[in-house]
């Protein structure tokens, strides 16, 4: 066949494949290669297989930029990731320099597409997943109107971008749906004890408590809140997302809630599911899916665009409408390059994630 | 009577032990004073408070009408008191010529920006410098070893490269402890017609501590001496080595100085 | 013309070597340790990047009151804590360069921030960061061949000797922290202006360590070797990058490496120098020889 | 809330006091900061869970393991890259840089063999706590507490009235001397690495049980090694101080002042206690004799 | 017999060459000087037999057996060291330095006895007996060290300059006790800048210079060598 003679199309992968939060850019890297297997075996993109080029980012700016202009100087079609805002941030404006599209996997502030001084759209930022805004009121709203919580505190990671967003949005539901905000107080990841805020938190006896950290700080501070004999639920968003959370504090967490991309309750994700579980012998992570989605949304715009050009496909990718992802439908907002999503909302009971249902604003 | 240094009354007290007790001292310029006394009597001691490594505990301290009490040791230094420490302390890693160097502050008179740029002025301060470190090196004898490191100098030399240091920051009075230790009979003589020469081609003036007597008896013009910090004797080398109490507390019965 | 990612590398490097050429006053030269350079770094960049995008300042200006902030600051913590001794004082930078970091995120009205401080006008160009990085090495380089870096040398060396020959100890010790922290926020504007993006995760204690590491690898009293331990150091997890989740690890493996395998840094003692290359040779031609007489 | 806090406070401090005490005997003795300690303390904490998961020993016997490992490291650790540098008669700041490079290396080792996942020994002492008149006690705490009281005690017997404990002070004090009078130097400063390991390997369990185990669960030892500066660096009895000092300082200042600058206020406390006393707590100010 | 035989011992410092060849022997019961003048390489003769550097070349037996090069081992087969620059352990005790000094001992009733005999012989050392060692005077430093020295009881004493910074009336007291525990035993080997006092005491002695051995003899025959004396030692 021709093809084979042809170069492969190379697609990078910008994740933390070391460092704290290794475990979602590992998912990542993982998903990608059996993605990129499954794609070529079908066939490849227009014909031509695809390479995957994973890149370690730490899940910091700087190596992620670096990352990202060496991703570039290969000659790769688009960039995939990275999860974290704040290194997509960093890479964006580069790269509507170099005008190569980068498809943030779980990346959830605006500022990741929006420029936010000028409020125009960076023309090669895309995404994935859905906002914080979006998800945080889908929980304060939840949390008002189904829990019929009359109060909330706010315990947020002072370090990362969505959980200061994440707060805001949130009191903004709840307070339209009645509710009150009684307090914050904060800490930083990397902290091992959370027991001092805990107890300021217990004091101020609020209905439920919003909780924007990483599932390991989660899983922290949810074993502590249970030594110290809280019994408030909790609320997070989709940083809480993995599948090792409840091995680390399913009882802890009786009761609380928290909001995710829609995927793994999609009978569609079944069979991916599977696979990974086959091949890597390990669960995978709301990551492996965006990547999955990335790549094959990539595929799927391509072959709109009849061709294999950067430009090209950004001009694709912008005019997706009702592209089917394992992780829900993609239809992208010109003005943002958000996509339209709905976000699923679990309720942890018998240290499992119980389904609860999708939800909108 | 030309008064450099008068020192009255001065303490010192580490705990219960009272290491200098009401020591006085009047150095005259141009002269060499010895200052003796058994281990632990409190000679190095003054040294340091006079250099204000350690404060004094009562007493005053004047070079040239200028208060010392209080100073910090660089300013002390600047003054123009320039020291050799017992347990030598030298710049170990660095070379010999750089010791020499490292003491010459005074000497460069340029600012950073001159530095930045090399300004000429800079040049000629620098080259100043390196020069006149290489005469004191050639005077001690150490000419041969300037870019070797000081600290793989033999004993005896690095003494003299403490020596040599000191004289770079040209001070006017020079404390020198125990500088023959370590040194053979003929190096020791060496060192003392050496000492002689500097002193008159810097008009300086020497204290001395020194447990090797034939230095101490040919070179001091008076000697003080000291037992548990308390001043026992004060004259010249003859009345000193004469002295019956110095004899007993220091010198010993035997002084079998067979040379 | 070099590919984006070279320059990338290449101003990334020139960065860090100005940032690197100030800890190697302080730590090579003054041999005080310092974890908290990447605070005087942040604080540079933010300086730099409010002045520009909110005030409006030209390049130039807002760089010069990064520096000038990171000096004051310097002077003032300096003051405060240079009496400490050893590690002692590495604590107390250490902490003032959290304290920073904690600052940036609890004031996060002026400079965003967790979020970020975005939309910094790319001023940092690669011919601009290549003359600026040689034109701070240069500058430094003067002033240890000066009486300044023979005053800083013989803190290192020798405190009380130091004293003892005039040396006021305290205020070289002061006048290389205010230098040292004068390049890091040189180089924090710097990297405000290329990277257009700023959190203060970019100036935690990782980097902090990072200068030190390059400064003690590249070898004490040495700034060629604190600059090419720099240029080793920036380079060596980019050489390693597609060793994907092995790279740090490598990494790690080669900083002890290096250690081992030169005990005095790469270049401790000793400038990258002709004199220097041709005297290597002769002892090594030397050391053979000796070694053939006694065959 | 206060004596709560003050609870809470002591509960951090002793962890942070556990860990402190190893990394204050190594500096004790040879004058560096050991950053690699706290990764010592993650391997113990590997091994535990490695032996209780794949090897199916009971728990006791993981911790046993654990122990023993993370003390084998530690000398190994030494024996591998310390000596050597000692023996090149480098200066000390190239072993603080040594055990940071040793650092990543250990954190990195682990996250490329066990993987970067965060872990739990799962409810082999299941989280308790014992409520005393509204205030609650961490059963795990106590047994911290307890731990750190023998320890204290143990190493202050084995330094102050042991042979072993005489030598090993001579060769902190200067190596080449002691040698000289018979100290085998290189062996004492094994057995310390030893000890020191087998500290963070109980440091390590008490860690992972009491929060989660992952590769850089490790850098909590930057608490240590501040709590030892606050202390007194290399006095053992200061590093718990310094231990309890931080834990409590950061539960108060984060309880009644503010959580968001918690770490500037102590920071800030911290330097306050540096300018009083500028060798730490308990740390005996060496004046330098001309 | 002879205790301490060097044969053909080479040593240098990087390029430096220290010792080119010495050989030397020092016998049961006997007290020998090793003198020369400044750089000769007397301190690093010293240094190679205790194991502190390593000769490059040459064998150092003791007892007939080859020493090990190892420091505490030299010291455990019975050799102790005053080294050069006294070498106090600055933070520990006067009397925590002499216990050290008693490292390699077993019988603590004789380290007791030892203990009091040189609080006796140095009355100073035992009122200052919780001082730290680093504050003492250099003088009483230099006590220390000899009387630590003693600690280790010895089969062979290197001693390198032990009259360095003593009083008077302490050198002669020190060469006192030097030739009483050789009366009682211990072969000596001494380094000494006091030419005369060293010839003296000793019962042989060589004359190092630039690194080889230029004399050796009767230090009786020595000592009234003048065209030796003059060239090596100074007048
Ligand atoms: N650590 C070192 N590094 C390099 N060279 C050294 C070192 N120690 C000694 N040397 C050199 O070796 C030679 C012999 O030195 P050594 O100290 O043995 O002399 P010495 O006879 O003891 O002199 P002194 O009477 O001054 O003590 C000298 O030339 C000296 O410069
Ligand atoms: N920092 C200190 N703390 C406690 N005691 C000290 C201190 N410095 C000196 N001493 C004591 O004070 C006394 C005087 O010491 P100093 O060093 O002045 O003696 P010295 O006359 O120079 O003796 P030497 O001739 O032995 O050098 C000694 O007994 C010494 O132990
Ligand atoms: C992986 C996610 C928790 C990342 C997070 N949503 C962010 O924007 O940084
Ligand atoms: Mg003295
Ligand atoms: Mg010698």
């Amino acid at each position: 066949k021709k093809s084979a003679t042809v170069e492969p199309i190379k697609i990078g992968f910008i994740g933390d494949l070391t460092g704290d939060t290794a475990i979602w850019g590992q998912a990542g890297s993982k998903a990608g290669q059996m993605t990129t297997d499954e794609i070529n075996a079908a066939g490849g993109i227009l014909g031509r297989q695809i390479q995957f080029i994973p890149m370690d980012g730490r899940g910091q700016a700087v190596d992620s930029v670096n990352a990202f202009n060496s991703l570039v100087d290969q000659g790769v079609l688009c960039v995939i990731g990275t999860n974290f805002s704040s290194c997509n941030k960093a890479i964006a404006p580069i790269a509507c320099q170099k005008k190569i599209p980068l498809l943030g996997t779980t990346c959830t502030n605006d500022a990741v597409t929006v420029d936010q001084a000028t409020g125009l759209v960076y023309p090669y930022s895309f995404r994935i997943g859905y906002t914080d805004e979006f998800q945080a009121q889908v929980l304060g709203k939840y949390a008002a109107t189904e829990l019929k919580a009359k109060t909330f505190a706010s315990f947020l990671d002072m370090t990362q971008d969505f959980a200061q967003t994440e707060t805001t949005w949130f009191n903004k539901a709840f307070v339209a749906n009645g509710g009150k905000m009684v307090g914050t107080v904060s800490g930083r990841s990397g902290d091992n004890d959370f027991r001092t805020q805990l107890t300021k938190l217990a004091a101020m006896k609020p209905d439920v408590i919003l909780l924007p950290w990483f599932y390991k700080d989660v899983a922290l501070i949810a074993n502590q809140a249970k030594e110290l004999g809280m019994k408030i639920p909790f609320m997070g968003p989709d940083s809480w997302d993995s599948p090792e959370l409840m091995g680390l504090a399913g009882p802890a967490l009786e009761g609380s809630y928290y909001c995710s991309q829609p995927a793994f309750a999609r009978p569609e994700t079944k069979p991916f599911h599977d696979a990974y579980v086959a091949k890597w012998g390990t669960e995978p992570e709301a990551e492996s899916l965006a990547v999955h989605d990335g790549l094959y949304w990539v595929k799927d715009a391509c072959e709109r665009a009849g061709k294999v050009d950067p430009v090209a496909l950004r001009d694709a990718l912008e005019s997706t409408v009702n592209f089917q992802g394992l992780m829900g439908p993609i239809t992208v907002d010109i003005k943002t390059h958000n996509p339209s999503k709905e976000a699923s909302l679990f309720h942890i009971t018998g240290s499992e994630r119980v389904f609860v249902g999708d939800f909108k604003p | 009577m030309n008064s450099i240094l008068s020192i009255k009354g001065l303490g010192k007290k580490f705990g219960g032990v009272c290491a200098v007790d009401e020591f006085s001292l009047e150095l005259e310029q141009g002269t060499i004073h010895g200052l003796i006394g058994p281990n632990g009597a409190g000679k190095t001691t003054i040294f340091n408070l006079m250099t204000g490594i350690y404060h004094p505990t009562a007493g005053t301290m004047a070079l040239r009408g200028t208060n010392l009490v209080g100073l910090g040791s660089y300013r002390i230094a600047q003054l123009g008191i320039g020291r050799t420490f017992q347990n030598i302390r030298l710049f170990t890693q660095l070379s010999v010529i750089d010791n020499v160097v490292m003491a010459s502050g005074v000497d460069a008179t340029y600012g950073m920006v001159d530095a930045i740029f090399k300004t000429r002025r800079y040049q000629r301060d620098e080259a100043k410098i390196r020069k006149r470190a290489r005469e004191l090196l050639d005077l001690l004898g150490l000419g041969g070893v300037s870019d070797e490191r000081a600290g793989a100098l033999p004993y005896g030399s690095q003494r003299k490269l403490e020596i040599a240091r000191a004289l770079a920051a040209r001070p006017v009075l020079l404390l020198l402890d125990e500088p023959a230790a370590g040194m053979n009979e003929e190096e020791s003589m060496e060192l003392v017609g050496f000492i002689r020469d500097v002193r008159k081609r810097f008009d300086l003036t020497v204290l001395l501590i020194e447990h090797h007597m034939s230095v101490v008896m040919e070179i001091c013009d008076r000697i003080t001496v000291l037992d548990f910090g308390k001043t026992i004797c004060n004259g010249i080398p003859k009345e000193v080595q004469a002295n019956r109490s110095v004899i007993d507390a220091y010198l010993g019965e035997t002084t079998d100085r067979e040379n | 013309m070099l590919s984006s990612y070279a320059q990338g590398l290449i101003i990334l490097v020139c960065i860090n070597v100005i940032a690197v050429t100030g800890v190697s006053l302080l730590t090579g030269f003054t041999g005080l340790f310092s974890f908290g350079n990447a605070g005087f770094m942040a604080l540079g960049a933010y300086v730099s990047a409010i002045a520009s995008v909110e005030l409006h300042a030209p390049f130039l200006v807002s760089l010069v009151a990064g520096v000038l902030v990171a000096a004051i600051i310097g002077f003032g913590l300096g003051r405060l804590t240079l009496g400490l001794r050893g590690d002692y004082f590495l604590i107390a930078t250490l902490g003032f360069g959290q304290v920073v970091q904690v600052l940036i995120e609890f004031f996060d009205k002026v400079t965003g921030g967790a979020r970020g401080f975005a939309n910094i006008p790319p001023k940092t160009t690669l011919w601009i960061a290549v003359v600026l990085a040689v034109g701070s090495v240069a500058v430094a380089a003067n002033l240890i061949h000066s009486k300044f870096g023979r005053n800083f040398t013989a803190v290192r060396e020798q405190e009380v000797a130091a004293e003892a020959v005039g040396i006021d100890t305290f205020r070289f010790k002061q006048m290389a922290f205010v230098l040292s922290a004068m390049f890091a926020g040189f180089a924090g504007g710097l990297f405000a202006h290329y990277y257009m993006y700023i959190v203060p995760k970019m100036f935690d204690i990782n980097e902090s360590a990072l200068f030190t590491i390059t400064v003690v690898v590249g070898g004490l009293a040495s700034l060629s070797g604190s600059v090419i331990s720099c240029v080793v150091l920036t380079l060596l997890p980019e050489l390693f990058r597609s060793l994907a989740s092995y790279r740090m690890l490598f990494y790690g493996m080669a900083v002890v490496a290096i250690i081992l395998i030169r005990p005095s840094g790469l270049m401790g003692y000793h400038e990258l120098s002709f004199g220097w290359i041709r005297e290597r040779m002769r002892a090594k031609r030397g050391k053979t020889a000796s070694k053939e007489r006694k065959t | 809330m206060f004596l709560q806090q003050v609870v809470n406070g002591l509960s951090v401090g002793s962890v942070y006091a556990l860990i402190a005490s190893g990394y204050s005997l190594i500096y004790s003795l040879l004058g560096f900061s050991n950053w690699a300690h706290g990764d010592i303390a993650m391997v113990g904490a590997y091994i535990a869970l490695i032996a209780q998961t794949s090897g199916h020993v009971p728990f006791w016997l993981a911790v046993v393991l654990a122990i023993a490992g993370a003390g084998c490291v530690s000398m190994l650790s030494d024996m591998v890259a310390y000596r050597r540098i000692r023996n090149n008669h480098s200066p000390k700041m190239f072993l603080m840089i040594a055990a940071m490079g040793l650092s990543i290396t250990l954190q990195n080792l682990i996250m490329v063999t066990v993987g970067p996942r965060f872990r739990t020994y799962g409810d082999v002492i299941p989280v308790r706590s014992i409520r005393l008149g509204g205030i609650s006690l961490g059963v795990l705490d106590l047994l911290t507490m307890g731990i750190i009281v023998v320890a204290l005690v143990a190493l202050g017997l084995l330094i102050g009235r042991t042979k072993f404990g005489l030598g090993v002070r001579a060769a902190s004090s200067n190596m080449v001397t002691a040698s000289v009078l018979g100290v085998d130097v290189n062996l004492y400063i094994r057995l310390v690495f030893l000890l020191a390991g087998v500290f963070a390997g109980m440091a390590g369990v008490l860690l992972g049980l009491k929060y989660n185990i992952y590769p850089t669960m490790g850098s909590i030892a930057l608490k240590a090694f501040i709590a030892c500066v606050v202390g007194g660096l290399g006095s053992v009895p200061g590093a718990i101080l310094g231990g309890v000092t931080i834990g409590v300082m950061e539960a108060l200042v984060g309880g009644f002042i503010s959580s968001g600058l918690r770490d500037a206020f102590t920071f800030a406390l911290l330097i306050a206690i540096l300018l009083v006393r500028p060798s730490g707590l308990l740390g005996k100010n060496i004046v330098d004799k001309a | 017999m002879d205790v301490l035989r060097v044969e053909n011992l080479h040593a240098s410092y990087g390029g430096i060459k220290a010792l080119r060849g010495i050989s030397l022997e020092v016998g049961d019961h006997e007290f020998v000087a090793v003198l020369g003048p400044n750089g000769a390489g007397k301190s690093t003769l010293l240094k190679c037999i205790s194991g502190l550097h390593h000769p490059s070349d040459g064998t150092i037996s003791f007892d007939g057996n080859r020493l090990s090069g190892v420091p505490h081992k030299v010291v455990e087969s019975g050799i102790a060291l005053v080294p050069e620059g006294r070498q106090i352990l600055p933070g520990l005790t006067v009397l925590e330095n002499l216990r050290v000094g008693a490292f390699t001992r077993k019988d603590r009733l004789g380290v007791k006895q030892d203990l009091n005999m040189v609080f006796e012989l140095f009355p100073i050392l035992g009122q200052r007996q919780t001082q730290l060692g680093g504050l003492l005077s250099g003088g009483e430093q230099q006590m220390l060290a000899v009387a630590r020295g003693l600690m280790s009881r010895p089969k062979l004493m290197l001693l390198d300059e032990p009259s360095l910074g003593l009083a008077p009336i302490i050198v002669n007291q020190v060469f006192d006790i030097l030739q009483k525990i050789n009366h009682s035993g211990t072969a000596i080997l001494i380094v000494e800048q006091n030419v005369y006092k060293a010839l003296s005491m000793a019962e042989r002695a060589y004359i190092l210079s630039t690194g080889t051995i230029e004399k050796s003899g009767a230090c009786s025959d020595l000592r009234h060598d003048d065209q030796l004396v003059h060239a090596y030692l100074g007048k």
